[in-house]
């Protein structure tokens, strides 16, 4: 079989980026094609939400939060170690703690093309997993001190725009069921593919820009950014196999543990942590994280729940 | 209005800001807040001492605020924004001064 | 049966207004999908014209622009009592005598949902009401009086965007036919859902702006902008009757009635008659005519067509 | 041109007009008709007596019109755009001095 | 049948333009939808290629390379036998020696609706032919200088926007291969259609505007704009015929020949040779001769074809 | 640094460029490599002796590059882009003075 086409769109934005080449997607189009993902995403975990909510869900939603507090919480120290300052630490750990929303569109189209099953609700984790690190990231940062303007902040965080365009497609799915949405189908069938290729063109594009960026930053970052995937999988892992998912459930949660924020974090974090370098944080999300996952992670944590799933209990 | 006074130009001060963009919804608020009568946005990109911003995607632009306003009200503006937000947030804020024809709008 | 989806879409951008969500869409998103949308309901009338024309359609369309200047000649004495000032009056007795293509695109889904046939040449009447109820109301305003640049103003109407694109794709689907016209058949088939759910996100959006100003004008505006779409629709029901158009016809007619225009008028309005208070028009007609339509009246007038149309004859 | 009189500058004034895009082909027309020698538009949104206009659609966006010329022009354009189009339409208006290399563009 | 949809619309933008409308598509969707048709055709050609690849592709692509070297060559001598200066005649040949992609889309859409077969990896020899006709233009304006800054030039030109498109996707479309990028098909297929209809659209109103510019101009540059054509598609006819293409094949050849290039030609002309004046190159490229092969060239380069193919050998 | 500091204001001077859009990436590495110490780019359409430009498609679009740095700069800076691309290429160029708090930033 040949290479996923979906992701040699990713290779050729980063390979026309380093060759500095005068390709740029208008701003207008990236921006279109991030709300349409994000949109169609919502809308078929709800439509599937619909026909398979059942009381379990209310506890597996529990255990994602609790992942959601749990990674950055796992992040930050080992950030401190490799002597980054306590702020940097609290912030990049944050990215880390959340998701991101372009990674879980190139899992879904990974598995669907390998025609793997996977719980169709798994957009609800996406958008439980993107709030809570951002508090335990501030939290880190300042202290629970009383200067935080936690109200604005709670504004910011959960009227920003990945959430609520997830959660409102998310809740016309399940208020207008499968039957109803089926005008609206090409949005996460027939459109998919195509929307998320030129999504990841761009991202390749913008990639390229962070990983110029991080030459000056260094090898800890790196090491950082090429680490914590495998952390942030193994527990998307364990969750997973504790929730009971399905193997492509749990190849999802995984990269969903191993995937970084860079759309909802840095845009809450710039506004609530303003003396962190973003520089940072986004060089090591955008310019490592991303790609590893899109190029390396995905198919690996793939044939690592494959693995799980067949070997004999303990 | 007199036709004298129509042309009769006057000395107002205009304050321009170039910042991330991110900071717009925040900044508005101060400026309306401090009292500015009004402003422009346009959005931007550029290079400075905080590096490339590109506009190329959400995080990455810059955009550009006017005030045309009194000197001593652009003065507390400028020193307002600058206090706040220049150590932690790329952005250069200047003062030029304009003539307009109806100093009653500002 | 669910929410109708693309309603909910409508309900969601609103929503999203009224929380003070940063959500936004590009302008350049927005522009783009009113330009499909206007293509893609002119080609698509076109097509049908091409196939089902007759000489009757010819006294409809009469019929049709008597109603669009009828209209407002009821709206404006309305407003008139209502204590509006002759200029304003005259204003939003345009908005109102013209049709929304927006509404429009969103009763054509619904009746097709629903599957209710109805007259395919629909748009033809559409492009014919844009334009009738400006000039009356310009008359209206400044009387027949020597002053008016009538050659500007005609140009700036005729040549307007919404009625190029409108007549624009109604003269294509007719030259070029149904079947030469087949590869852009996705413009109004399966493109067309989903583009017109976007294009209504983004216009709860707008509505809800225009919502926020609406409290300073006040009850007089909000009752005028509550009663005229019933007047509209009623007028609609007559024509249509006259006309003998079927269930669904009937329907689309009262809601074009019913609905105010936020495109085409305002541009010319506010050219042609600039000491008119725009956010009085724009916040009666989006900020509460729209999401009325949208969210009671379609259903509603339908449900009068079909009742109308099952009645014993007098 | 000698070397020197490149290097002069020239005192020109710079108008300086934000509106409602609606405007634009308007007054474009009139700039042109009154003697113009060129101009510059770019797109806004912004905040001033007549409410907020946040370019969210169509007609809710602003212009900036720029026009670099002499003095005595910009102060005849300046007055005829504010006769015209003040009273009805969301307008300001400014000017004010710059230097140019080579005068006789404009 | 009817007319070509596609095809009105071009006219429709044209009349619009010319008109002076006030109708206008947003920058940024007209550079959406050259990045789409440029990405869509190369992609086509690249999983075709992938099937279809063979030994004698190598020499057909040293005839086509050798098309490209030699049709600036001949348009030189008749502009400066039109007495255009040496430098804008070096210019204008430059663009008429390349090609148009727009062009080429639209003769794909004729071909396809036609039912007429062509080699599908006809969208290499579009690559190809971008290229060498900037460079023999620059020569020929410069002679092969020592101040020529050979090396930036080459950047600009390899690394273009609408190479690096056609490049990257075909390069994905032969990596990927057909089945792989199945889920992608959508941009060659269903979208193809809409997505050129609407950019001939935004064409046709650029198109009125050079027009305008031509008045200035006059005779001599739209003599050559409606003359070169013909020697293009001569010259592309016989290059087709010695490589043995079908009919299909052949008239794309002639239609590629007869093309002039309005998109990275002139950025790349524009660096490399300022003094060159850019309204005489794009007012004769966009305001003759792509509207010329469009509504006129492209049906008759068939016909030749056909007329060739049937004519029994010499 | 102190707060009378922080108050006081400098005059720097603003220089702005208004060009072609395919020239950008050029100017910019001109203004990198002539030490400008930032620079803010937005897009831009207009009409000058050369004709209209109205950003309707790739090569038909201006751009308004904008430094603020000092006098000298700014004027060598813009003699550098007026004698290099003035002759062949749409453009005008014209300086103005701003004050600005921080002068170390420019
Ligand atoms: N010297 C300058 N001239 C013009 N714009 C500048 C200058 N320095 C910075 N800027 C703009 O201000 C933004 C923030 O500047 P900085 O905080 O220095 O990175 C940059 O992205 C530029 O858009
Ligand atoms: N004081 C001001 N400073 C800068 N821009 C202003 C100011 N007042 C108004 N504007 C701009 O001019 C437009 C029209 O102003 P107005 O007619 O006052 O509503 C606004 O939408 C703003 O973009
Ligand atoms: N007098 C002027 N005032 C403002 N902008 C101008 C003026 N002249 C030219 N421009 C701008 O500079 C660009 C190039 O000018 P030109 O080289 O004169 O065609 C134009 O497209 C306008 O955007
Ligand atoms: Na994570
Ligand atoms: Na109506
Ligand atoms: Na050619």
């Amino acid at each position: 079989m040949g290479w996923d086409p979906v992701v040699l769109f990713f290779v050729f934005g980063l390979t026309a980026g380093l060759l500095r080449s005068e390709l740029k997607l208008p701003p207008a189009l990236y921006e279109t094609l991030s709300i349409i993902l994000l949109l169609a995403i919502g809308l078929h975990g709800g439509v599937e939400l619909a026909e398979q909510a059942s009381p379990a869900l209310v506890g597996q939603m529990g255990l994602v939060l609790l992942m959601g507090i749990v990674l950055p919480l796992i992040a930050f120290p080992l950030l401190r170690g490799l002597r980054f300052s306590r702020i940097d630490s609290a912030n990049i750990a944050a990215h880390y703690g959340s998701v991101s929303a372009g990674t879980f569109a190139v899992v879904v189209a990974y598995l669907t093309s390998q025609g793997v099953f996977f719980e169709s609700y798994m957009p609800l984790f996406v958008a439980i997993l993107e709030v809570p690190a951002i508090l335990v990231g501030i939290v880190l940062a300042r202290g629970i001190s009383r200067g935080t303007p936690w109200r604005a902040l709670g504004r910011e965080i959960f009227l920003g725009k990945s959430i609520m365009l997830l959660l409102g497609g998310l809740i016309i799915g399940v208020l207008a069921g499968k039957e109803a949405v089926a005008p609206l189908e090409p949005l996460y069938t027939s459109m998919f593919a195509p929307v998320l290729a030129l999504f990841l063109l761009e991202m390749g594009l913008i990639a390229s820009k962070q990983m110029g960026a991080l030459k000056r930053v260094g090898i800890r970052l790196v090491s950082f950014a090429l680490i914590m995937p495998w952390i942030g999988a193994a527990t998307g892992l364990g969750v997973a196999t504790l929730m009971g998912l399905s193997v492509g459930g749990t190849a999802m949660l995984a990269t969903l543990g191993a995937s970084a924020s860079y759309i909802a974090v840095p845009a809450a974090m710039r506004l609530a942590l303003p003396q962190a370098n973003p520089s940072l944080s986004l060089g090591a999300s955008l310019g490592i994280t991303f790609p590893f996952n899109i190029l390396i992670g995905i198919p690996l944590y793939l044939q690592i729940a494959q693995f799980i799933s067949e070997a004999p209990p303990l | 209005m007199s036709n004298a006074q129509a042309h009769a130009s006057h000395e107002k001060c205009l304050l321009t800001v170039i910042c991330e963009a991110v900071l717009e919804a925040r900044l508005l608020d101060d400026l309306q807040r401090l009292g500015a009568p009004g402003w422009t946005v346009s959005d931007a990109r550029g290079r400075g001492s905080r590096g490339v911003r590109n506009a190329g995607w959400d995080n990455d632009g810059n955009v550009r605020i006017e005030v045309v306003c009194s000197r001593a009200l652009a003065e507390k503006l400028s020193q307002h924004v600058q206090q706040q937000y220049y150590a932690d947030y790329a952005m250069i804020c200047f003062l030029s001064s304009v003539e307009v024809l109806r100093p009653e709008k500002f």
